[in-house]
């Protein structure tokens, strides 16, 4: 068994040669940037919800990384289908702020993203994107697009029939699909240990005869390389491929969780140090110059684009009550009609 | 014209629309090659080529969450379960996002595929063969549900399906698939999904049912002319939506409502129809709302096939049932 | 007597289970040391140890298809379904093998198993968190589909479901889970599964409905009453088999019938009992029967969750309707 | 990878040294009396449905060697969970030739064996059987039962997601099941090829942690070694084992079902010559004096013993209607106890 892909270590050295677009310091700054951003949201989204303003909300802390990275890969024809962990990915692809605040606030309108319109909205039942993620890739394959479907599901998600059942008919069909799996060690109070006796999750790709690789999930740049490895694939006609990246769910598993109940802080601690935006960020004072200036102003931009969704998002104007109704069909069928004025005046 | 089965149609329709529309695309166990264990699907893979008309690894759930991606992202697929009994796995797919998909995006991604499954009883098949589960599929809000009569209703029926911007399940009584032929032009021509068919016109009790059943329900509606009793007989074909205003209308004229299917009773698809004549209808309503289904019971083998469905003679007495009440 | 709330109750009649028949056996996803995610298992692992209260891995189909074999081999598995969004995927094996076994083997082999999962809305949770496709199980031959609506109950039933000799749904309605408490014994009691309560009686019209929606329609009759109408409140309690003669009975007191429930319209529960008054009580019905429930719809997230949450107002409306028809 | 597992070659030669049990001309003949039984029991039973008194039948000419080798590795407690290709190991198992008839005449009491009470009944729906193994798994665990739950399923069988979260909770919760793949090549008109991309069904076992073995399906002596020490690994606590058993279908699907549209009798006829009979009565001959007698004498008993069981079958009286309702629960619910009265007169 290989180590898993790394570039960067915890502290920020270089465990290995940087890829091409990891020596450019505009790119490296790019994606901290985004997992600055995505840091700042989660941290508003659970304000928000202890506030009674949004919903359950499934934070993203210490995975930055992950989806950060899968995303950064990805080219605007490809389409990406997340699980409900990848904020990240969401805004990098061009969701923005407002929408995702939308959605976690319990309003269908978030998903209907003005940005990436091919893009599949958060996923809430486990591993059943995947299925999706061979369909899209079945439709690139068949129109010759040139592209690839990239999903994100969990450690948790990998137990599931329909994750194995898409990943296998990815492979007998050769689709250009990617399956990423964010294994942050958990899925709710069960560890990873507990959720399959499997080597690897990586392992698992050999089930269907794809490649299946271990990444540092919370190195951005192993990340970005493996994905962007898989996706030529994808566009080479050569298939798709299973990614794991390693990770760790540094908070409760939504802001409806009490991770305390399961799993002792002592576990939890040492996992701080590994997280994904130190080390970029160390990387970038030690090769590329970012100094506190540097730091600070985009902690301030990111604080202020936040604050700024968060107030269009608590100004929105529900929909009305017969939206439930207007967007089930094309059209509306005759016998829904008159329950949908009833609907209307309630 | 061609004179065409039902399996004739549903075959002429699948070539038809493949020949017409590049972005449709056939998946689904043994359709390829084989054509299908019906022979719905025979030849076409030889005329489109073996990337439009696909085998799919054995997985009934993949089927139906690979219909729902390649549908959203710009195919029209055309998925075959090979039978009912084996459609549950693709619930979960179809509840939780081909009926969810365009409601949860509001209309930014849609989800044009069909679910083909044959159904229904009769043929003497094996365990979970036989079964007629649609009023399950009939509940889940933002589906649709069609089931056909006729070769011509196939034909047109599964165009319209097909052409729908929505999901829909397209469910074969393949008891008919070969009991009767028609002429039926292959002109393209699709027929309205939303509608009931009255198949027989009469003022003196309303039969409703669809699919196989109907066989049952005019033999018995020819029977009970010759005792003078005039019955109007309703092809549902619509089994979500429903069209209310058809069954509405006849019962409005008759007074009386026989429904017949072979799913069992409680919780089948004819409580919605007589629910909604207990609510609508009551002042019309002379006699009781009668229900001739398949019994509660799991549907047995083959030995005990015949005793489980609803037979010309129930169909027959209940009838006069509600046409003695008084 | 101490006082428990539902989910206390519950936990309580599982604790009572382990503790009284060694072969009862808990699993599901987080009902281990994390105690549920609605804590209805909570300290049970500390007490019965880890191999009688068993995390799954994250697989609902074989959750279910464990529950069944192990059934068929001496285990009474009380196993939980999380959300009842995501039980889709053990219909498969509780319609083709739970609901059967006994059929299919002549009574050779049994599958006395409890699947437990909270259902419904009112709890804003997030999407798939507030189903209620009971009628889709209640379709099922062979199952039985029992619906608590206070603690006494929930324990009661709870304790006879998992005795029971053949499969049971158990459908939690979450909403109460901790809205109301009331003294239960813990005395190992259960109560019958199949029967319908009167919670309430009254001459004028007859109200049904089950689990969470019970408060709606209690605050609706009390409302009504205020206005000089007497509701009898049925509480459905056994989804399947359903205690028809109560029902019967009572509409034949009342001659008035409204339905309440939070799934969908079409093809939902409610038809059932309709549809059985329409066949069975006519001659009795005053009034149309009227069905108060969640839009037809699917169900919208949180922020239009209390607009498709069939409303007091709703339930009273539709009650004056019925008591206004003539 | 290493080559399956196996000890007699196609001309019943000895590839390997052989295992105990397989140097006793008794066990031996047993085996092949086994298999030639069940051999005559599907020529009938497609003789009975082409004369339209039996139902669809699916025959398992060419795979005897599978479930009766593993059928006659198990002990009377273990249990056997078949799907519905596996006539010989439920025979092996004691069910009776007649009920065997009943079950494929349409008829549940074919379900109801006097023999086995403990094992499973035919599975139709595919790989469904896998997740009531584990279950039986965990009943045996539970109780320390010291067996193992043994299912069967086809190379269809593992594209399935119930094949998969089965064999995944085996492999965490350490089960003692054994999941039997009876690769026959052929998914009604699937090859195998098409069917995944995995090198190996028996890889598959690396997905859940699990060992997994190939072993030569025409060789009753290889099934019945690997199921042993399978079963004694399941005994041991040392959790479950899939192994996949490759074979040929020689015949159609089922009687429904015509081979020749989708594969070419040139495809077919080689593995005439890997057949699992003839390699062992060659040993039997070779090695244990197996005469002319003794195979006409078997030949004749089997013959005779289908005969006698057929037409014990064709006399049985049908169920009355009302059977239906009788084991619908175990005691029937009111509101049915009308509408049973209504089918008892129809
Ligand atoms: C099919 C299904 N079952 C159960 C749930 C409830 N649930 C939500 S998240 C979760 C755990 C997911 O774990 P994992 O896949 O590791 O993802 P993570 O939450 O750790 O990102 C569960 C059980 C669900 N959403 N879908
Ligand atoms: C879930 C399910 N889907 C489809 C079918 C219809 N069907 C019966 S057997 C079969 C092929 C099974 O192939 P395999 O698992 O290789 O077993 P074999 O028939 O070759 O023994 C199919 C598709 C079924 N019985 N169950
Ligand atoms: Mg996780
Ligand atoms: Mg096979």
């Amino acid at each position: 068994m290989s180590e898993p892909l790394r570039f960067l270590d915890a502290e920020g050295g270089c465990a290995r040669e940087l890829p091409d677009f990891a020596r450019d310091r505009e790119t490296l700054v790019a994606l901290y940037a985004a997992m600055v951003r995505t840091r700042s949201f989660d941290a508003k989204a659970i304000a928000l919800q202890r506030t009674g303003r949004l919903g359950t909300y499934a934070s993203s802390l210490g995975q930055e990384a992950i989806s950060v990275g899968v995303a950064s890969a990805m080219q605007d024809r490809d389409v990406f289908l997340p699980s409900f962990r990848e904020h990240g990915g969401q805004l990098w692809r061009g969701v923005s702020m407002e929408e995702l605040f939308l959605y976690w606030g319990g309003d269908e309108r978030g998903n209907d993203f003005a940005g990436p319109t091919q893009d599949f909205p958060v996923c809430i039942p486990v591993a059943s994107q995947f299925p999706h993620a061979a369909g899209v890739a079945l439709a690139m394959q068949q129109k010759g697009e040139n592209a690839g479907a990239v999903a994100i599901g969990g450690d948790g998600a990998t137990s599931k029939g329909d994750f194995y059942e898409a990943l296998n008919v990815v492979g007998a069909w050769g689709l250009p699909a990617v399956f990423v799996i964010s294994n942050n060690a958990w899925a709710i109070s069960v560890p990873r240990s507990e959720q399959t006796h499997a080597k690897t999750l990586a392992d698992k790709a050999i089930a269907a005869g794809l490649p299946g690789e271990q990444v540092d999930g919370n190195d951005v740049i192993a990340v970005r390389e493996a994905t962007g490895r898989a996706l030529e694939r994808c566009r080479a006609g050569d298939g798709g491929t299973l990614i794991e990246c390693l990770s760790y769910r540094l908070g409760d598993h939504t802001t409806a969780d009490d991770a305390s109940r399961y799993r002792d802080e002592t576990e939890v601690s040492p996992h701080w140090q590994e997280e994904p935006l130190i080390r970029l960020r160390n990387h970038l004072v030690a090769a590329h110059d970012w100094g506190k200036a540097d730091e600070e102003g985009l902690l301030r931009s990111s604080g202020e684009a936040v604050e700024a969704a968060a107030e269009n998002y608590l100004a929105t104007e529900p929909d009305p009550a017969r939206a439930m109704f207007d967007h089930l069909y094309a059209a509306i069928p005759e016998d829904l009609a008159a329950l949908a004025e009833e609907a209307g005046d309630d | 014209m061609t004179e065409l089965t039902i399996i004739d149609a549903i075959r002429t329709a699948l070539g038809r629309a493949l020949h017409d529309d590049p972005d449709v695309i056939l998946f689904g166990e043994d359709i390829g090659i084989d054509g299908g264990v019906f022979r719905a699907t025979d030849g076409l893979v030889q005329r489109f080529g073996a990337a439009r008309v696909r085998d799919t690894p054995l997985s009934e759930t993949v089927i139906a969450g690979m219909a729902v991606g390649a549908a959203a992202h710009g195919l029209k697929p055309v998925a075959e379960i090979q039978f009912m009994g084996f459609i549950y796995s693709t619930i979960d797919q179809l509840a939780n996002h081909a009926a969810r998909l365009r409601n949860r995006t509001r209309g930014r991604l849609t989800c044009p595929m069909v679910l083909r499954a044959p159904f229904g009883s009769g043929i003497k098949a094996p365990e979970h063969h036989s079964e007629s589960m649609e009023a399950m599929l009939a509940h889940i809000p933002g589906l649709r549900v069609v089931v056909p009569s006729s070769p011509t209703r196939a034909y047109g029926l599964l165009l319209a399906a097909i052409r729908d911007p929505d999901p829909v399940v397209f469910l074969e009584p393949k008891r008919l698939y070969r009991s009767m032929s028609e002429p039926v032009q292959d002109d393209g021509v699709a027929l309205p999904l939303d509608r009931a068919v009255i198949l027989r016109e009469g003022g003196d009790v309303t039969l409703v049912s669809w699919g196989a059943m109907l066989s049952e329900t005019r033999a018995a509606a020819e029977s009970l002319a010759g005792e003078g009793i005039d019955a109007e007989v309703i092809d549902l074909s619509s089994l979500k939506p429903i069209d209310r205003d058809t069954i509405r209308a006849s019962v409005g004229r008759t007074g009386r409502c026989v429904i017949v299917h072979e799913a069992p009773l409680t919780a089948g698809l004819g409580a919605e129809i007589a629910a909604d004549l207990a609510e609508h209808c009551l002042t019309s309503l002379v006699a009781p709302v009668r229900r001739v289904t398949g019994f509660d019971t799991v549907m047995p083998y083959p030995k005990l096939e015949d005793h489980y469905m609803p037979s010309v003679e129930r169909v027959r007495r209940a009838a006069l049932d509600v046409m003695e009440f008084s």
